[in-house]
């Protein structure tokens, strides 16, 4: 080992998202443990920033990029930034079509959302009134989670989806006042599925104000602390939880891997795990 | 040229029938006036006459309601200012609209910069602008920021940029408000000038002594009427007087009454920060009034602001009623007793967008409001009293900006003489007032005066200073020269002293 | 900084400034909205409807009652988004961190939301900063403290009865939150009419000069608005709190905007010297009606913008319109 | 809108305003914020850098060249981000999905960014809004516009060519679109200085009716600014696309708000008539300099956001301290 620690840039979308903040934390986390250099950057969900953030890394000469896209799809000019410095980098979450990373670290969000959906429809006994509250649209995991759901619903005939409004900024402001808002035009909606876990508490604070004569069942996606939490109180009824901290160590791994030369695998999909009241325990005692 | 025997001349300017109306209100009615080329008309009139209206309209800032206008034997009709100044008709606002944060020669030129290859030529400009301000008196560079002048050269900046307009026809409206003995010379050297080129004027101002110097014609407006007309300018003032207030005027100042009051304001060695004056020092007794005489830049605005705590003092002291006073705030002023008229009314004395009620409650609210309620009634109350006091034209909702200028210095006048002061200091207090409403205002200083008040009155009109004060102080160049009694003061014996 | 304000003294001015109210235009236009939506939704012309929107807007409502005040002084702030989270992260981790007993870290969050609007009112007044770069400069720094006390965590776990000041209907009709906005309403709008140190706010907006003259403390003044701006952005982020139930570091993000915009939508001048606070409270509510009352009528989330731009437009420019009629 | 701008004609001024530049204080702090990063940050203090931190202003400093003009009139113009996508939509729109060959394309796209600045003027001059309003109605509907081209995704697929434009180093030192802005810079710096419509400008920011009393044809400048606003804000979308090699339709968010930072930051008011473009680019540099060099001291994410925000504060209380000695 040199005598200088490795240095590792880590660019994040938006730390505003608790799912990013979680991944940051564990990078962090783990190279303190292991000895490296992180330098992080929050583009904010800024794209254009992302990509000035990046080149100020290459020109800060870090040896690897762990890179969180920003923006509703993956940008190739931070990875064709870094490449043409000879910098190894880690795609998480999203990886770009035309540029990809020389791996990609994601949860598969389509099976995930499936897995989900059909949670959803054996809970609620094959019937219901959905509402569902979109993160940004046109963001990839705002796709492939629309996909996944609606996989399951098609094998669920019971279930109608009723209203759909998206959400700019996957807040849970956002989400609270969508939902009182849907509520308010169609107060038999009984099953609102949030593209986020901030999304789908929102919708859970606003059917206990809305206040209505019926259960309503809430599902989220992330599985963010607050969403465990929510989960074991029985505000949700179910999330998926993403294994952030596995994620985040695994990124970093594989960047150490790709410094020191060695291969790694193209893909590195993960599972999400559906959580329920029954198993949501242990993920807040130990988040995967 | 001048066949003035010739009833319809085709040249100069000719208006018919004019009329204004500000929705029910009437603020002109039916008025006529003919100015030929070379001729210098005074138009006169009580504040509110209709005076700037006319002007107005022949500038092409706002359109009459009825009548109409001819130039030159062709119909006139300008729809905007830049329409009247294509056809040669300029006007010098009566409220200086200058832009502070750009320079003389800009200011002078704005909306007609001169090009050389396509750029601004600013060297021709600065010329152009400095030759302009020398002619008038002003020795500053062109390149100074408008907002860094004092009134007086800032109202001459107003008159240069008038003077390059290329126009064949101009209107002054009180261009010498702001203007000392000196500079009016300057400006009638330059319109005497401009006359013989063949230009016209209408020429308006308050100070009737310049009516017999500069005007051929006197044309009188009353309530938006026009109510005199005299073929020359050797007119009696007292005429003119009473066709413009509808009455004769016995008097113009009050008699001054022998003094025997206490001392209440002493002022010892006061010097500002930056030399605009220093080591000055005089007493004001009870029912006094105190006249400053200086000629323009003097620093007599400069030591009033200081004693009133609105700019800072670099060393000398101030007692009121025996008791030191360092002001670091014209409200630490205010608390002793001491309240400042301001000179420049626009930027000092009003809210301009706000009603006149709340002008006049402005820091009267214990008066306005002895429980601490304001409201709206309360407000309207107090101002009305105060619109009659001083005879204001004008009523409590209608916002400031609405009122003719004379009606504006009221206000301000107004409000500081309501809060009920020890000592006032009134800075040039009857700018753009009218003979009548000054006579009135006279009264008013002479009434506080009587109640026990000191007064101090700065003005630039020498007549107004020897006509009301008890003793005088004469400023130049921000020292004391010496302090007469009313019975040593003259016009010699203060300009001596002033130009000293 | 709006062109036709500037009009000077002797032009004819377009346009009587009430400053009592003048916010007709805006009035009519909220009532126009209402009754649109009442025939175009089903649910919309019910009183737990009503709630529903007041309940929403509240936390922007109580933010634009700060901004009015600063606005009438002829400033911006642009902080009170950021010293919402501010506020909400020190109370919140003073009491799940440090463990503080909640009234006390409520009342520590409030007085650190104050110190804020403290610190944007020095910069305003003595080191004479542009208010808009001041309160930039408060809005970047509380963000970056906010996120640094918890590390961008959610702070959750507030106590019930906060969360109960947000549900709980007193007279099955308003909650605490909502009532406590109203009062707010009323006190301030009660303070600007009618007492003479809100008069004179409106002096220091239209001539600052001239309300020194008038022995009025004026920088005194420009302080205590950004202070009190500052501490009801820090209210705003407790009824955030109470309404969520989770403080988040990017709570109350691009907040500003929206009490920017309702303040001016009211009928205020950021030159200063003209608002009023039922027109705040009416520009508010057509901010709260239109987002609700679009949804209520599934509008697509894109064209909710376009038909809000419109909206808004359109009652800013109706007033004017009759304005000038006047 | 600031205080101390209002000074009394006749009043000692407390400082002088050099409309030239007068930025002697944020170019000052320019120059020591290179110091320190130079001190600091191993490569900062290199040709390669500073290439790099003009092509990372680039975007901004685009948007920041139309905000100058606007603001020097006394107006403002929150509607820049999103007109910047808006065009940049359009084009990508017109592009990859109509099919129009790229150059008529982004030639539409210039073209709509144009268009959207009239609206913004017509509703500044004829409908009377506050420009505030104006631009936030152009924004909200311009953004809503942007996503519903192509239901809120992504166009990627420009041509190479566009990429280029950002990418080839010309001299091995200038990429097309930092030298496009260089030279938008100087154009617009000798058309303020030097052209009597430039200098038309600043007399209407200083006092609209004076200007008007003067002839200048006021609301014709006004819509003109807007509409130069606009063009240059899908100019800068371009920028943007040939940088990024992708657009989408939440391009440029809060860009206005970092683009009026910099005018200010750079000594002009938002009560008009004060502002130069020299000024503008140093705020622009200003504020990609603290960026980029705190990203590569390697500051924590959090203290750069209190950092950025302390030090904009400073930069423009250090200009006011300057001007009120001198
Ligand atoms: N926009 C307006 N709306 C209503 N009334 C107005 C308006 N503008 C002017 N007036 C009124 O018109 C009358 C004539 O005003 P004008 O300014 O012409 O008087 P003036 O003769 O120039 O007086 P002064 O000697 O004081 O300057 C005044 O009573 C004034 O209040
Ligand atoms: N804003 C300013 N900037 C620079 N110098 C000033 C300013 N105002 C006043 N002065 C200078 O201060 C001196 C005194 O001016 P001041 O206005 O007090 O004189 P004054 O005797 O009251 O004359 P006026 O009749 O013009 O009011 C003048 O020499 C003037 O040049
Ligand atoms: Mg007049
Ligand atoms: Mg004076």
């Amino acid at each position: 080992r040199a005598a200088e620690p490795v240095k590792i840039g880590l660019a994040v979308a938006n730390l505003q998202a608790d799912f990013f903040n979680q991944i940051k934390q564990s990078v962090e986390k783990n190279a303190k443990e292991m000895g490296v250099t992180v330098v992080t950057v929050d583009a904010k969900g800024d794209g254009a920033t992302q990509v000035s953030q990046i080149q100020d890394l290459v020109n800060q000469k870090v040896q690897a990029l762990i890179y969180i896209p920003a923006g509703a799809a993956a940008a190739a000019v931070p990875v064709k930034t870094a490449k043409a410095a000879g910098i190894p980098v880690v795609a998480v979450d999203r990886n770009p079509a035309d540029a990809p990373g020389d791996t990609f670290i994601a949860t598969n969000s389509v099976v995930a959302a499936k897995a989900l959906g059909d949670y959803a429809c054996k809970q609620t006994g094959g019937k219901g009134v959905l509402a569902v509250i979109q993160g940004q649209i046109g963001t990839t995991p705002e796709q492939d989670r629309d996909k996944g759901f609606k996989e399951a619903m098609t094998g669920c005939p019971g279930v109608k989806e009723v209203a759909r409004e998206a959400s700019k900024m996957w807040m849970k402001d956002e989400g609270f006042n969508i939902a009182q808002n849907m509520l308010q035009r169609d107060p038999t909606i009984n099953i609102f599925f949030g593209r986020a876990d901030a999304l789908a508490l929102g919708a859970a604070q606003a059917a206990k104000a809305a206040g209505g004569d019926h259960k309503v069942y809430v599902f989220g996606f992330d599985g963010d602390l607050a969403g465990l939490k929510a989960v074991k109180d029985g505000t949700l009824d179910g999330t998926m939880t993403q294994r952030t901290q596995f994620m985040g160590k695994l990124a970093l791994q594989s960047a150490l891997d790709l410094v020191a030369g060695k291969t790694v695998p193209a893909e590195q999909l993960q599972d999400a795990a559906l959580t329920t009241k029954e198993n949501v325990d242990g993920y807040i005692a130990n988040h995967p | 040229m001048s066949n003035a025997d010739t009833p319809n001349v085709a040249e100069g300017l000719s208006i018919r029938g004019i009329t204004k109306r500000y929705g029910p209100i009437t603020v002109l009615r039916d008025v006529d006036l003919d100015v030929k080329p070379g001729e210098v008309v005074a138009l006169l009139g009580e504040n509110g006459a209709g005076k700037s209206t006319v002007s107005s309209i022949i500038a092409g800032l706002v359109p009459p309601t009825a009548g109409t206008m001819t130039w030159n034997g062709q119909p006139y009709a300008p729809t905007s200012p830049a329409d009247a100044l294509r056809r040669g008709i300029g006007l010098i606002h009566q409220e200086m609209r200058l832009l502070p944060d750009l320079s003389i020669a800009e200011n002078v030129f704005v909306g007609r910069l001169p090009t050389r290859n396509g750029r601004v030529d600013r060297a021709g400009m600065a010329r152009r602008a400095a030759e302009n301000l020398h002619s008038l008196g002003l020795d500053v560079s062109p390149a100074t920021l408008v907002g860094a002048l004092r009134v007086a050269a800032q109202q001459q900046v107003e008159i240069a940029k008038a003077l390059t307009l290329n126009a064949r026809f101009l209107i002054f409206d009180e261009p010498t408000a702001a203007l000392g003995g000196e500079e009016t010379d300057n400006l009638f050297a330059q319109i005497e000038r401009l006359k013989r080129a063949g230009m016209g004027f209408i020429y308006i101002s308050h100070r009737l002594d310049e009516i017999a110097r500069i005007a051929d014609r006197v044309v009188v407006l009353r309530d938006g009427q026009k109510v005199g007309s005299h073929a020359t300018a050797q007119v009696p003032v007292k005429t003119l007087v009473e066709a413009m207030v509808g009455r004769s005027l016995d008097r113009m100042f009050p008699t001054i009454e022998p003094l025997n009051g206490r001392e209440i304001l002493r002022v010892e060695g006061l010097t500002s920060p930056d030399g605009t004056f220093s080591d000055v020092s005089f007493s004001v007794k009870a029912g006094e009034v105190f006249g400053i005489a200086g000629i323009v830049g003097a620093g007599r605005t400069e030591l009033m602001r200081a004693i009133a705590g609105a700019d800072p003092i670099a060393s000398g002291t101030i007692t009121v009623e025996g008791r030191p006073l360092a002001p670091r705030s014209p409200a630490d002023s205010l608390a002793a007793g001491i309240v400042l008229v301001p000179e420049d009314r626009k930027a000092q004395g009003l809210v301009l967008e706000h009603t006149i009620g709340d002008n006049i409650a402005l820091g009267n609210y214990p008066r306005v409001a002895p429980n601490g309620f304001v409201t709206p009634g309360a407000v309207r109350r107090f101002a009305d009293a105060n619109i009659r006091r001083f005879g204001i034209k004008g009523r409590a909702g209608q916002p400031a900006n609405h009122l003719s200028g004379g009606n504006q210095q009221k206000v301000v006048l107004a409000k500081s003489i309501a809060r009920q002061p020890r000592i006032v200091i009134l800075d040039e207090p009857t700018r753009g007032i009218d003979v009548g409403a000054r006579a009135q205002i006279y009264d008013v200083i002479a009434g506080l005066a009587r109640e026990g008040l000191a007064v101090i009155v700065v003005s630039s009109d020498l007549d107004e200073v020897l006509g009301l004060s008890h003793r005088v102080m004469v400023l130049s160049r921000g020292t004391n020269r010496g302090i007469l009694d009313h019975t040593q003061a003259n016009r010699i014996s203060v300009m001596e002293r002033a130009t000293h | 900084m709006t062109v036709q304000t500037k009009h000077p003294a002797g032009a004819v001015p377009r346009f009587k400034v009430d400053l009592t109210g003048g916010v007709w235009g805006p009035l009519i236009g909220l009532i126009a909205l209402c009754v649109f939506f009442a025939f175009k939704a089903q649910h919309f012309f019910t009183l737990q409807n009503a709630i529903i929107i007041f309940d929403q807007v509240t936390v922007y409502g109580i933010l634009a009652i700060g901004m009015t005040l600063v606005i009438i002084t002829g400033g911006i702030d642009l902080s009170v988004g950021s010293v919402l989270a501010f506020s909400a992260m020190t109370t919140g981790w003073l009491f799940s961190i440090v463990g503080m007993p909640f009234v006390p870290a409520l009342f520590c969050g409030i007085a650190i939301g104050g110190v804020a609007g403290l610190a944007s009112g020095l910069l305003v007044t003595y080191a004479r900063l542009p208010p808009f770069i001041a309160t930039l400069a408060t809005m970047t720094i509380t963000r970056g403290l906010a996120n640094k006390y918890t590390d961008g965590n959610v702070v959750s776990g507030w106590p019930d009865a906060l969360n109960t000041l947000n549900t709980y209907r007193h007279f099955g009709v308003i909650t605490a939150t909502t009532a406590f906005f109203l009062l707010l309403v009323i006190a301030t709008w009660a303070f600007l009419k009618y007492r003479p140190a809100g008069r004179n706010l409106y002096a220091i907006g239209g001539n600052p000069e001239v309300a020194r003259l008038a022995g009025i403390p004026v920088r005194f003044y420009l302080v205590g608005v950004y202070v009190v701006a500052g501490g009801l952005s820090a209210i705003a982020g407790m009824a955030n709190a109470a309404r969520l139930q989770t403080s988040q570091p990017y709570d109350g993000l691009g907040y500003e905007l929206t009490a920017i915009a309702a303040v001016v939508i009211g009928g205020a001048s950021l030159s200063g010297g003209v608002g009023s606070i039922g027109g705040t409270l009416i520009g508010v509510l057509i901010i709260g009606v239109l987002n609700s009352g679009l949804s209520q009528i599934g509008a697509q989330t894109y064209d909710k913008d376009v038909i809000i731009g419109v909206m808004i437009a359109a009652a800013v420019a109706f007033d004017t319109l009759i304005r000038r009629r006047r």
